[in-house]
């Protein structure tokens, strides 16, 4: 990868870690409703893996989508303006944290029903297969969402059908409370892909040129019509599951521990040790508190949606009464 | 009723190339009622899609393939299997829409065949409608005669919008004249479907098939019944019931499903109303008994609505 | 109110070895509204379970622990994801018995939490207790007060059939006295939680909470309503409400959920056809606006049924 | 096993096919109604897998339970009522071919929804393990059945809570004209319990004493406390998947095939081979049809149920109006 493009995935990793930390103020003032889950300590995984995409190919992610929808490329202020409930959100104000989208941008959505995506994953690949296209589809999920029935469903599926799609599990080793030993039968998630023959690895998520590579690498034996692929990256989220966790389950030391090998201070030493200036990388890292701030400078001045809105959009025509 | 309904499948397979069938046995099989025989050879298995039993697959893949420009046809194989697949029914499909902000569309169908009265058990003979018909951004549609069934079912394959589409497993037989040219039914017009003036009955489905005997019945003894085929649950279009009521003044409510917190609660709440002044009777409802449909044959059929229940029920309603 | 809940699940697994927990989050983290903090400590993961996520697993086990001689209470984080379980909750536990000729026992409670109001948008917002109430064999629980919601529990985790309790997440701040003796409340009768004599307001869980403040602006302005709190959906009790609306001849209904095909529809379906001689206005249902709910607050809020809509209708009623 | 113990195997593989052939000519006399699956060709699974379980040990089934419930000492008459849906079948004629049970003989049901009786066995032996005995509950489901959500969420519960449940496959190579093939991503089913991690063998289950063997094993394996076990059986029916199958989707020549290989044909060239006189396995088979005759009478002279049988035992206790 060329240097410049790694420092744009450094400026987007520090963009959500920027961005996470702004919402985190946001809802603790109250301007935020709802469920927020922070995306900070994952950001190397989706940065990694939707910077090896090509722009045909489709990402659906989960309810934790802030970080994936900026990696899409929504802008910061549509993303803050969604949080804020805004009429200039991605979603109109109407969808809030948890559902982020722009099909045009081939974001196709945060969903927040656990593992729920996964079966609607494998329709879009199917409906790229029917089409005869190349696009992949890309399905993030937790590892906590792949003990629902729909994982298993979506697999199989997806598998019988050799279905154009890369499954990416985003092992933070819990689901709300409960870690992985406690909740799968396998702790390491890439083992159930065994159970479809589906051929899987796990890496490293917490560094960004190591997800970068094992997902071109995944992406393209999928677009090669050699049916679905599994990636378990290994990764950690450090906030609670979402805002007003009592973080019961885990000690500090642990959560230390894991900030010991945050991605962005890894890949800036990465970055360091490659010879990129440490000016550059602070400006980089400015550039992203700006933009951060300027998105929430937007959001907060941005018009609440029409009222007449409730009633818009239940029917995409319409509708005899 | 089931040629109409292949009919309709392949002309709008014949028409758009987005269109495609998947569901359990929809292919090789010909489909578990048949509706789909003759698929498999003439369409391949590329568009009529057989499919693991994995109902929550079958819809989450139909909504998928949706949202990215095709125009899935899913087949379950009974309404009883929905609930295995509920989440995709009444949490997905109908939301996606809306919560996005218009940004994705769910063109849709899920064709599930309902009903009671086959000796299957408890869990395999429901009809269920109601309960999908609470959820705002599902359009359900429930025929009750082949004219309807193709016309209503071409349309809910050309609407953007998700449409569960309800065929009732004891009237695959039912006869009746289909067009011979093309056309289709818009979904959320209820339509007269016999013209009385003593008493309404609103009904839908295999209700109609049993309030048109009962009506013919009531006829023999001078009494005018006028039918409403609601056709489609939602959006529910009250305006025919309405019409029809301020010259009646009298309402019985006929469905095959159970009574409490069904469509006739529905119907019954909406005519008293909206139409309040006209009521001269209290308004009622024949539906089926409330017991988890019983395997022997006497049983279920004495907790299903029969034509009797209807005449009696007309009769109250006029006394 | 949450203390109440709490108190009864205590009560009840320091009474009655056979009763444990499961669900996600019920153990470590004690309950994700805290309803069963200090469980897991006090009782231990034998009887505290943590789940994996999988809805199904923990409806579906506990039909079968109940079925060999416990008395599991599963609690379903919210009742959204009722749907994703929903085979289990209104196919299988409710017809065991009845379809294996009375050989099976289910004796299991399901807590799930329902509600609109927290901007969490439309797959999370829910409040489809009607659908559930549609099914005979299962009982449909959702108190309005914490005396209510501990008797009521209590009385769930001793019967022998499938119950689904349903609580609201916007309600646990809720206070209310709770008698200091050991009690319980029969499931399946309904309650004057105010007398009145001008209007009767059926309504339960959270339109309960509304509609208390709504009576009491009403009765700064002469009128007094009584509120009938049905408690439990079913079976459904309609006695209190006629015999309250003998008295008073006219009616609205609250509730929070969505108005068409809901438990308002049932409600005054069953007054018209009981009562109909009394009825002197329409019957009136106050519920959700019929839309997917919407993240954004004042939205949301405008689509939810609101102490002003309960006001409004009462008047209207009585003009 | 003991000689008479292998002919009282015989006896019930015999009777089996003897009920299924009366059942199906009184579907075609009207006389049954519903769905009726035959497990015809398929005896010696239940049969050899119910031989080795102990009393105390509970079977949960699919529909395709009339051979079980036989196999689990529920008599002929009252399976044959069931059929009938006579007041003395063995859910009183509520139930039907679908739904036989008898709870005290520790048959905990056939059930109707594929694959719905997994997370219930899961439960029963939840129930077990909770009240510290050691039953083992054995829970049998067809190859279709292995691709639904609900097999996936009982295999990790029962694998992450170490539940004492045998998990029976009979693979049958078809759920209803879908051959595992064309709707699994594993043609051995038992591989698929290798993404839980739980211990699985595939074993012939037209071969009665290698059924036994390997369930009797399993069985006890389980009841050690090890946890959850799988096995698959590899058979066959021989028959449509339910009466009216158009059975488009296999060809005459491979039923031809399997048909070589009847379990009661193979168990009885063993039993022959072990010097049991051909006129005590005819007498056998004598006893069989007469007892399936028997059955049939009785079915037929039973009285159906009283029409208050309508409203009896929708709840348990009595409800309140
Ligand atoms: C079907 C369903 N069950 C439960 C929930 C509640 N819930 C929301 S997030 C979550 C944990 C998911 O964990 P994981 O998949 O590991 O994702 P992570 O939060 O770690 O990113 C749960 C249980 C839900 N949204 N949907
Ligand atoms: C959830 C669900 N989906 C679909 C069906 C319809 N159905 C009944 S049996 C069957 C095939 C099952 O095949 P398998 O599990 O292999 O069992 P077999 O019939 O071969 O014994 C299907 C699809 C059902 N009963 N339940
Ligand atoms: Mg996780
Ligand atoms: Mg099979």
């Amino acid at each position: 990868m060329k240097k410049e493009e790694q420092l744009e995935l450094y400026y987007q990793m520090v963009l959500i870690r920027r961005s996470e930390e702004k919402a985190a103020e946001l809802y603790q003032q109250g301007k935020i409703g709802g469920f927020l889950h922070l995306y900070i300590g994952q950001e190397a995984v989706s940065t990694g893996l939707i910077a090896a995409r090509q722009p045909q190919d489709r990402v659906i992610t989960a309810y934790r989508d802030h970080g994936v929808a900026l990696n899409c490329g929504i802008p910061a202020n549509e993303v803050m303006a969604e949080l804020l409930g805004k009429a200039t959100g991605t979603s109109k104000g109407k969808g809030g944290s948890m559902h982020m989208a722009d099909p045009a941008r081939n974001m196709w959505g945060g969903h927040a029903i656990v593992g729920g995506h996964l079966p609607i994953a494998s329709g879009m690949a199917l409906g790229d297969q029917y089409a005869g296209n190349d696009n992949v589809t890309i399905c993030m999920f937790g590892d906590g969402a792949t003990n629902i029935g729909f994982f298993h469903e979506a697999l199989n599926l997806s598998k019988v059908w050799k279905l154009p799609v890369l499954w990416v599990c985003e092992n933070n080793q819990y689901g709300m409370g409960t870690s992985v030993e406690r909740a799968s039968a396998v702790s390491e998630i890439r083992q159930k892909a065994e159970g479809y023959q589906i051929p899987n690895e796990r890496v490293d998520g917490m560094d960004v040129m190591k997800v970068y590579e094992a997902s071109q690498k995944a992406i393209e034996w999928v677009r090669a019509g050699n049916g679905p692929y599994l990636l378990e990256f290994i990764t950690y989220r450090f906030m609670g599951h979402s805002m007003g966790d009592p973080e019961r389950y885990r000690d500090k030391q642990e959560v230390e521990r894991w900030k010991e090998g945050d991605p962005i201070g890894i890949f800036r030493k990465q970055l360091t040790a490659k010879k990129v200036a440490a000016k550059t990388l602070d400006e980089i890292e400015e550039r992203a508190m700006t933009d951060a701030l300027n998105a929430v400078e937007f959001a907060e001045a941005s018009p609440e949606p029409e009222l007449s809105e409730l009633f818009a959009d239940i029917y995409a025509e319409e509708v005899h009464k | 009723m089931r040629e109409a309904i292949s009919q309709a499948l392949m002309e709008e397979m014949d028409r758009d190339p987005a269109v495609f069938i998947l569901g359990e046995e929809v292919g090789v099989w010909g489909g578990t009622y048949a509706v789909t025989k003759g698929f498999y050879d003439k369409y391949g298995p590329e568009r009529v899609k057989d499919t693991p039993i994995a109902e929550n697959a079958i819809i989450g893949a139909a909504i998928g393939a949706a949202m990215v420009g095709q125009r899935p046809v899913a087949e379950l194989m009974t309404i009883n299997f929905a609930f295995a697949a509920m989440d995709y029914i009444v949490n997905q499909a109908p939301k996606l829409h809306y919560m996005f902000g218009g940004q994705f569309k769910v063109p849709m169908v899920i064709r599930a065949v309902g009903g009671g009265g086959r000796q299957l058990g408890a869990t395999h003979s429901q009809t269920p409608d109601a309960i999908f018909a609470h959820f705002p951004g599902l359009k359900v549609v429930s025929p009750g005669t082949p004219e309807d069934a193709k016309g209503l079912l071409k349309q809910a394959i050309r609407s953007d919008d998700p449409v569960l589409f309800i065929e009732h497993a004891t009237m695959y037989q039912v006869r009746g004249d289909v067009p011979d040219e093309e056309y289709t039914i818009p979904i959320g017009k209820s339509k007269i479907q016999r013209p009385g003036s003593d008493v309404t009955i609103v009904t839908y489905c295999k209700g109609l098939e049993l309030s048109m005997k009962a009506a013919d019945e009531l006829a023999g003894q001078g009494i005018q019944a006028e039918i409403i085929d609601l056709r489609t649950l939602r959006p529910l279009d009250m305006e025919p019931v309405l019409e029809s009521f301020k010259k009646t003044n009298r309402a019985v409510i006929v469905e095959e499903g159970w009574k409490s917190y069904g469509v006739g609660a529905e119907v019954a709440s909406r005519i008293y109303e909206e139409a309040f002044d006209y009521v001269d009777a209290p308004i009622l409802r024949v539906a089926q008994k409330e017991v988890p449909l019983p395997y022997n044959r006497t049983l279920e059929q004495s907790a299903l609505p029969q034509v009797p229940d209807i005449v009696a029920a007309v009769k109250e309603v006029l006394k």
